[in-house]
C-alpha cells in the first residue's frame, strides 16, 4: 500500500490525549440499531474484549443531528437535546464513544459551542434543570475509530481470526475527517489509520480514486434529490468496483454504510449497474478479526454484495 | 580608523552589500551558514522576466566577492552574540566550531528566505504521492534535465501553496510565485514543446517591470493554459494524478489528468530568524521577517541603529529588489564605518 | 457540473474550427469582464462572451452549442470595439452558429424557465 | 441575469451575524479562490451549484438571490469545503442558517416537510430518528426482518428508549418551539409513495408544488446561479 510508506497524517498529539478508560459511555446510533444491528453487537463485544466496559443507557436518545440539519429543528431546539445526552454520561462520570460520524461531530461541535458560550450554556441548563439534569461540559466525545486506533496494541494481541487473503478498501466519511478537522485523529485528505488497523489484522489494503469522495447521502439529498444522490453514489461505487475490487469496504459511519449498501440495489434496479461490494463498519471489521460468531456480526442485515460476502467469509473460515 | 562591516548571509543581497562596501575600501566579514555562496539563487535554472540562465549570472556575482581582498568570507559559520552599539559592535562568530571575536561598525542582515515545505497540504499530496514537487525541486529538475521525460504529458502548476492561507500557511502573498510559475511553464515549453502546461491561479500578481508581458507571452505565444481557481485536490489515479479544481470563470468544477504537479510553495522566513533577531536585538513581525524602522521611508534600517536589512529577510522579494536593497544597505552603513 | 479537460488540446474540435475561421487571438483574452458588462443583451445571456470564450478553450462543445447566448447575440460587434485585445466576437458567434446548424441544433432564444418544479421524486423505475 | 444596484443590501451580513448565534463567522475573509467548489460532491453532480458564489452573494449583500435559489438546498453537508478552506469558513453552517433564513421568507418548505416526519413520527415518539420501517435510502426488498436479526444476535428485538427520555425530549421540543413549528407545517402530506399507483404517479409527476405547506405560504424557488442543462426538465 503506497499510502502507508509515505508521510502519515495521524495526529499523534490527539491520539495521545485519548485515555484508555475502564468503562465508557457507548453512544448508540439510530441507523446502527434499526438497520445494521451488527454494528451495535460488535461494538459491545469488541470493547469488552479489549478491556473497556461499554455502558449503555436507555435514557439516551438520537443525537438530533438529522432533524437539525434537515432544518426541522433550530439550533435552539437541538442544543438542549445534545446537552441532555452528554449530561447522561456526565452523571456516570464517563467519556462518550460514538460509532457514527454524525453523532460524533454533532455532539462534539455543539458541545464545544456550548462550552465556549456561557449565555447559551446557561439557557440550556435552565431547560435541563426543569427535568433534573445539568450540562457541565466535562465529558469528552471520542469516535470508535479513534478508540480502536488507540487500542491497536490490544487488538494485535487479541486477533483470533487473521484476515489473510482479504482485500480491504476504505471510506472514512466526511463528518469525521472533514467536519472534525480539528478534533479527528487523522488528516482530512490522506487518512491512513484504518489501513493501519487492517494491516494489524492481517488484511491487505487496496486503493481507489474516489476514496475521499462523499458517499452521496448528502444528509437530506437522499430523500429530496434522489437522482443526484444516486449519481454520486454510482460514481463512487463504480470507482470501487473497477479500481479496487475489494472483499470489503470499511466505513466509519452507519449512514455511509446504509447509503453505499442500499444504493447498490437501487442502481441495479434503476440503471442496470451491477455491483457486488460488501460494505462493513469498522467495528464489524474488528469483530471479524477478534473472532466474533457470525450471529453477532449480523451480516444478514446487509443488502448489497451478498455473493461477495459469502466468498470472502468462506475464505477466513466462516460458514456463511 | 575605519571599522569593519559584518554581512550576515551570502545570498544575492549579501553578496551585493559586501561588494559595495568593499568597493568603498571597507573591510567586510561575510558570514555564510552553508559551505557555498549564492543562497536560494543556487537552486534557480533561469531568471525572469528575461529568461537568462541564472547560474552564470550568479557565478559572476560570486567571483566579485571571492576575488575581493577586502572581503573575508566565513563559510559554515553563525553569529552567536552581538553586544555594543552602532559603530562599535562586538560580535562573536562560530566559524566551523571555533569561536571568533570581531569588532565591527555596522551589521547588514541578509539572511534571505526559505521555501515552505508543504507537508501540511495533504490535499496536494506532497511527500505522499510521486510526481508532486515544489517549485524549488522543479528548478533542479530543469537544471539536470529531468523534465525531458515529461514529453506529451500534462504538467500542472499550482499557485498560492502556503501563501494567502490563514489555516495552514501564511496570510501574505509571496509576490514572485505568479511570475516564476509562468517562468516554469515557459521553461517546460522550451525544453519539452510537446508537453501541455496548465497553471491554476487565484489572481495574477505580476508587479514588476515586464512581468505582466512575460506572463501574457506565456499564455499567448506558448499556449500555457491559465485556469482561475485554486486546486482543491490532487489524487492518485492509477499511474497518473487527478487534479480537481474549479474553473471559476465558468463556475464549474474541473478535472484534469496530470503527470507532474508543481506546487509554488510560499516564501517563508528562515527557521531561525527569530533567534537571530534576539541575538541582534532587532524586531521581527508576526511571521518572523525583520521589521524595518519605517516601512516606506527607511526600508533598509532595522529597529536598532547600526543594523541594516537587505533582501528577502524583510519580506518576499525578487532578485532585482534584493540586489538594490543590498546596495542601499551598504551605502547606509557607510556612515557607521568611519 | 463537473467537466474534464482533454489531455490533447489539438483534438479540441471547436477551438480548431474557430481558429481556422480567422480568430487567432482567442488566448489573448484577459478575462477582464468588459464585454459582459457593456453588452446590451448580456442580461439575457446564459453565458457572457468571456465565459463562452473560456469554454471554447476548454472544448465544452455541448454546453456552448446548446447555449442561448450564441443565438441572442446581435453581432453588433460593439464588444470588439471596447475589447482591450480586440477579440472579434461577431466572427466567433457566426462560426459557432454555423457549427450548431451543422450539428442540427435548433436556434434557441426562448427565455428559460428558471422556476424549480419538483417531479422525479418517485422511487419507482420510470418505465415501470 | 442583469442585477440592479437596489438588489443589493450591503449590510445584510453584518446585521445577520449576531442573529445567527455565532454559527456563522468569517465569510468576509473569503478569497474567492474556488477551492471549495473544486472538491464539492454536490457541484460535481448539480449543473449550477457553487458554494463560492453563494458566499460571494452573501458577503456582497445579494441576499435575495441566495434565499430564493434552489441551489441553497443542494448542499450535501459533507464539510469537505470546510476541511479544505484556506481561511476556515465553515460553509455547511452557513447553509444551515441560510436555509432557516430562506424558510422565514417562504422558500423550501416542501423539502422540510418531507423530512418533518422523521422528527414527529420517529424522533419525538421513539427517541430514535431512523425507524426499522424507514425505506430511505429507498430499498426495494429487505433481507430478513431486523427484529429477527437482532434477536439472533442476542439483543432485544427492538432498541428501547425509556419513556422518561422520550418525555424529556418532548419537553425540550415544546419549550424550544420545535413542536409549534411542526404544527405549523403539518397538515398536508406531500408525497406518500407507499400508496403510489401508476395513476397517482402520473398525476404526481405533473402536479405543481402546493401553494401552502401547513399554515405556511410557500414561494417558488429558482435556478439563480445558472440554467440547468436541459432546462427545467432536468430539475
Amino acid at each position: 500500500m503506497h499510502k502507508l510508506d509515505k508521510l502519515s497524517g495521524i495526529r499523534e498529539e490527539i491520539v495521545a490525549d485519548i485515555p484508555i478508560p475502564e468503562e465508557i459511555f457507548y453512544f448508540q446510533s439510530c441507523v446502527a440499531s434499526n438497520k445494521y444491528p451488527g454494528i451495535e453487537s460488535c461494538t459491545l463485544d469488541v470493547l469488552n474484549k479489549l478491556g473497556v466496559k461499554p455502558f449503555v443507557s436507555e435514557d439516551q436518545t438520537c443525537c438530533g443531528g438529522f432533524v437539525t440539519f434537515a432544518n426541522v429543528a433550530a439550533p435552539t431546539a437541538s442544543m438542549p437535546a445534545v446537552a441532555r445526552n452528554i449530561s447522561l454520561a456526565e452523571e456516570e462520570g464517563l467519556d462518550i464513544c460514538a460509532v457514527c460520524n454524525g453523532c460524533w461531530t454533532f455532539l462534539n461541535e455543539f458541545g464545544h459551542f456550548m462550552n465556549g458560550n456561557d449565555e447559551v450554556k446557561e439557557s440550556v441548563n435552565m431547560m435541563l434543570n426543569m427535568m433534573g439534569r445539568e450540562y457541565k461540559g466535562e465529558s469528552n466525545i471520542f469516535h470508535i475509530g479513534a478508540m480502536l486506533y488507540k487500542l491497536k496494541d490490544r487488538i494485535a494481541e487479541n486477533v483470533e481470526r487473521p484476515l489473510e487473503g482479504l482485500k480491504f478498501a476504505t471510506h472514512y466519511g466526511c463528518h469525521y475527517l472533514g467536519g472534525g478537522k480539528y478534533g479527528a485523529i487523522d488528516d482530512a485528505q490522506h487518512p491512513s489509520f484504518i489501513q493501519e488497523l487492517v494491516e494489524i489484522m492481517g488484511g491487505e489494503n487496496v486503493d481507489y480514486t474516489a476514496s475521499g469522495e462523499c458517499c452521496g447521502t448528502g444528509f437530506t439529498q437522499v430523500i429530496n434529490d434522489k437522482e443526484k444522490s444516486l449519481d454520486h453514489s454510482q460514481m463512487k461505487l463504480e470507482s470501487v468496483r473497477d479500481e479496487a475490487d475489494p472483499d470489503f469496504v470499511i466505513v466509519l459511519c452507519p449512514y455511509c454504510l446504509s447509503q453505499l449498501d442500499r444504493m447498490q440495489q437501487q442502481l441495479d434496479y434503476r440503471r442496470d449497474v451491477k455491483l457486488d461490494i460488501p460494505i462493513i463498519h469498522i467495528t464489524q471489521l474488528a469483530g471479524l478479526a477478534l473472532g466474533l460468531p457470525k450471529e453477532r456480526l449480523a451480516f444478514d442485515a446487509h443488502i448489497g454484495g451478498q455473493d461477495r460476502f459469502k466468498k470472502a467469509l468462506n475464505k477466513i473460515g466462516i460458514d456463511y | 580608523m575605519s571599522k569593519k562591516a559584518l554581512v550576515i548571509g551570502g545570498g544575492i543581497a549579501g553578496i551585493n552589500a559586501a561588494v559595495e562596501l568593499a568597493n568603498n575600501d571597507k573591510l567586510v566579514i561575510l558570514v555564510e551558514k552553508n559551505g557555498e555562496l549564492g543562497g536560494n539563487v543556487n537552486d534557480m535554472a533561469a531568471t525572469f522576466p528575461e529568461l537568462d540562465e541564472a547560474q552564470p549570472l550568479l557565478d559572476e556575482q560570486k567571483s566579485k566577492v571571492e576575488d575581493n581582498e577586502n572581503i573575508d568570507i566565513k563559510f559554515n559559520s553563525e553569529v552567536i552574540s552581538v553586544s555594543g552599539k552602532a559603530g562599535d559592535f562586538k560580535v562573536e562568530i562560530n566559524e566551523d566550531g571555533n569561536t571568533v571575536a570581531e569588532e565591527v561598525g555596522a551589521i547588514i542582515v541578509a539572511t534571505g528566505f526559505n521555501y515552505m515545505e508543504p507537508n501540511d497540504y495533504s490535499e496536494y499530496g506532497y511527500s505522499r504521492l510521486d510526481n508532486v514537487v515544489t517549485s524549488q525541486e522543479y528548478e533542479r529538475m530543469v537544471m539536470n534535465g529531468d523534465i525531458k521525460k515529461y514529453s506529451n504529458s500534462n504538467v500542472v502548476f499550482v499557485h498560492c501553496v502556503g501563501s494567502r492561507d490563514r489555516v495552514k500557511g501564511y496570510r501574505y502573498c509571496s509576490k514572485i510565485c505568479c511570475t516564476y510559475s509562468a517562468k516554469h511553464a515557459l521553461l517546460l515549453k522550451q525544453e519539452v514543446p510537446s508537453a501541455n502546461a496548465f497553471v491554476f491561479y487565484i489572481d495574477i500578481r505580476a508587479l514588476g517591470k515586464g512581468y505582466e508581458e512575460f506572463i501574457r507571452d506565456a499564455i499567448e505565444d506558448y499556449g500555457v493554459r491559465y485556469i482561475r481557481g485554486r486546486v482543491s485536490k490532487v489524487i492518485n489515479k492509477e499511474d497518473t494524478l487527478l487534479v480537481k479544481a474549479e474553473n471559476s470563470l465558468i463556475g464549474n468544477p474541473v478535472e484534469l489528468n496530470a503527470d507532474l504537479v508543481v506546487l509554488a510553495s510560499a516564501m517563508e522566513p528562515q527557521k531561525d530568524s527569530k533567534e537571530l533577531a534576539e541575538i541582534l536585538g532587532i524586531e521581527t513581525d508576526d511571521y518572523g521577517f525583520y521589521k524595518e524602522a519605517q516601512s516606506n521611508m527607511e526600508p533598509v534600517k532595522s529597529s536598532k541603529e547600526g543594523i541594516f536589512l537587505a533582501g528577502s529577510c524583510t519580506a518576499p522579494l525578487e532578485i532585482r529588489e534584493s540586489v538594490a536593497m543590498g546596495k542601499a544597505a551598504a551605502s547606509e552603513s557607510l556612515s557607521f564605518l568611519g | 457540473m463537473l467537466y474534464k479537460i482533454g489531455s490533447d488540446q489539438k483534438k479540441n474540435r471547436i477551438l480548431q474550427k474557430i481558429k481556422s475561421s480567422g480568430n487567432d487571438n482567442l488566448n489573448q483574452c484577459l478575462q477582464c469582464y468588459k464585454c459582459g458588462g457593456m453588452c446590451q443583451k448580456s442580461d439575457k445571456f446564459d453565458y457572457t462572451p468571456r465565459q463562452i470564450l473560456e469554454q471554447i478553450i476548454d472544448g465544452l462543445e455541448e454546453s456552448i452549442l446548446n447555449s442561448r447566448a450564441i443565438w441572442i447575440c446581435e453581432t453588433c460587434n460593439e464588444c470588439k470595439i471596447d475589447c482591450p485585445v480586440a477579440i472579434n466576437f461577431k466572427k466567433i458567434m457566426a462560426s459557432l452558429r454555423e457549427i450548431a446548424r451543422e450539428e442540427g441544433i435548433e436556434p434557441n432564444t426562448e427565455e428559460v424557465n428558471r422556476k424549480f418544479v419538483k417531479k422525479a421524486h418517485c422511487p419507482k423505475k420510470e418505465d415501470d | 441575469m442583469l442585477e440592479k444596484a437596489n438588489d443589493w443590501s450591503d449590510t445584510f451580513y453584518d446585521k445577520w451575524k449576531p442573529i445567527a448565534m455565532g454559527f456563522v463567522n468569517g465569510a468576509e475573509k473569503c478569497l474567492q479562490c474556488g477551492k471549495c467548489t473544486g472538491q464539492c460532491p454536490a457541484a460535481a453532480v448539480n449543473p449550477s451549484y457553487n458554494p463560492r458564489k453563494i458566499i460571494y452573494d452573501l458577503v456582497n449583500g445579494n441576499i435575495k438571490r441566495v434565499l430564493s435559489s434552489v441551489e441553497l438546498w443542494q448542499c450535501f453537508f459533507c464539510s469537505g469545503c470546510f476541511a479544505t478552506c484556506p481561511v476556515d469558513i465553515n460553509f455547511p453552517f452557513f447553509v444551515f442558517m441560510l436555509r432557516l433564513g430562506a424558510m422565514s421568507q417562504g422558500f423550501g418548505w416542501e423539502d422540510v416537510k418531507q423530512l418533518e416526519k422523521y422528527a414527529e413520527k420517529d424522533y419525538l415518539q421513539d427517541g430514535i430518528t431512523v425507524s426499522p420501517e424507514e425505506r430511505n435510502p429507498y430499498v426495494i426488498e429487505e433481507r430478513g426482518d431486523i427484529a429477527d436479526i437482532r434477536q439472533k444476535a442476542g439483543m432485544p428485538r427492538q432498541r428501547e428508549v425509556s419513556d422518561e427520555a422520550i418525555a424529556e425530549i418532548n419537553m425540550i421540543s415544546d419549550l424550544s418551539g420545535m413542536t409549534n413549528f411542526m404544527k405549523k407545517i403539518g397538515g398536508v402530506e406531500l408525497y406518500d409513495c407507499s400508496k403510489c399507483t401508476p395513476k397517482i404517479e402520473e398525476k404526481c409527476k405533473s402536479k405543481e408544488l402546493p401553494k401552502k405547506v401547513g399554515n405556511v405560504k410557500t414561494h417558488y424557488r429558482f435556478y439563480n446561479y445558472g440554467v440547468p442543462i436541459g432546462g427545467a426538465d432536468n430539475a
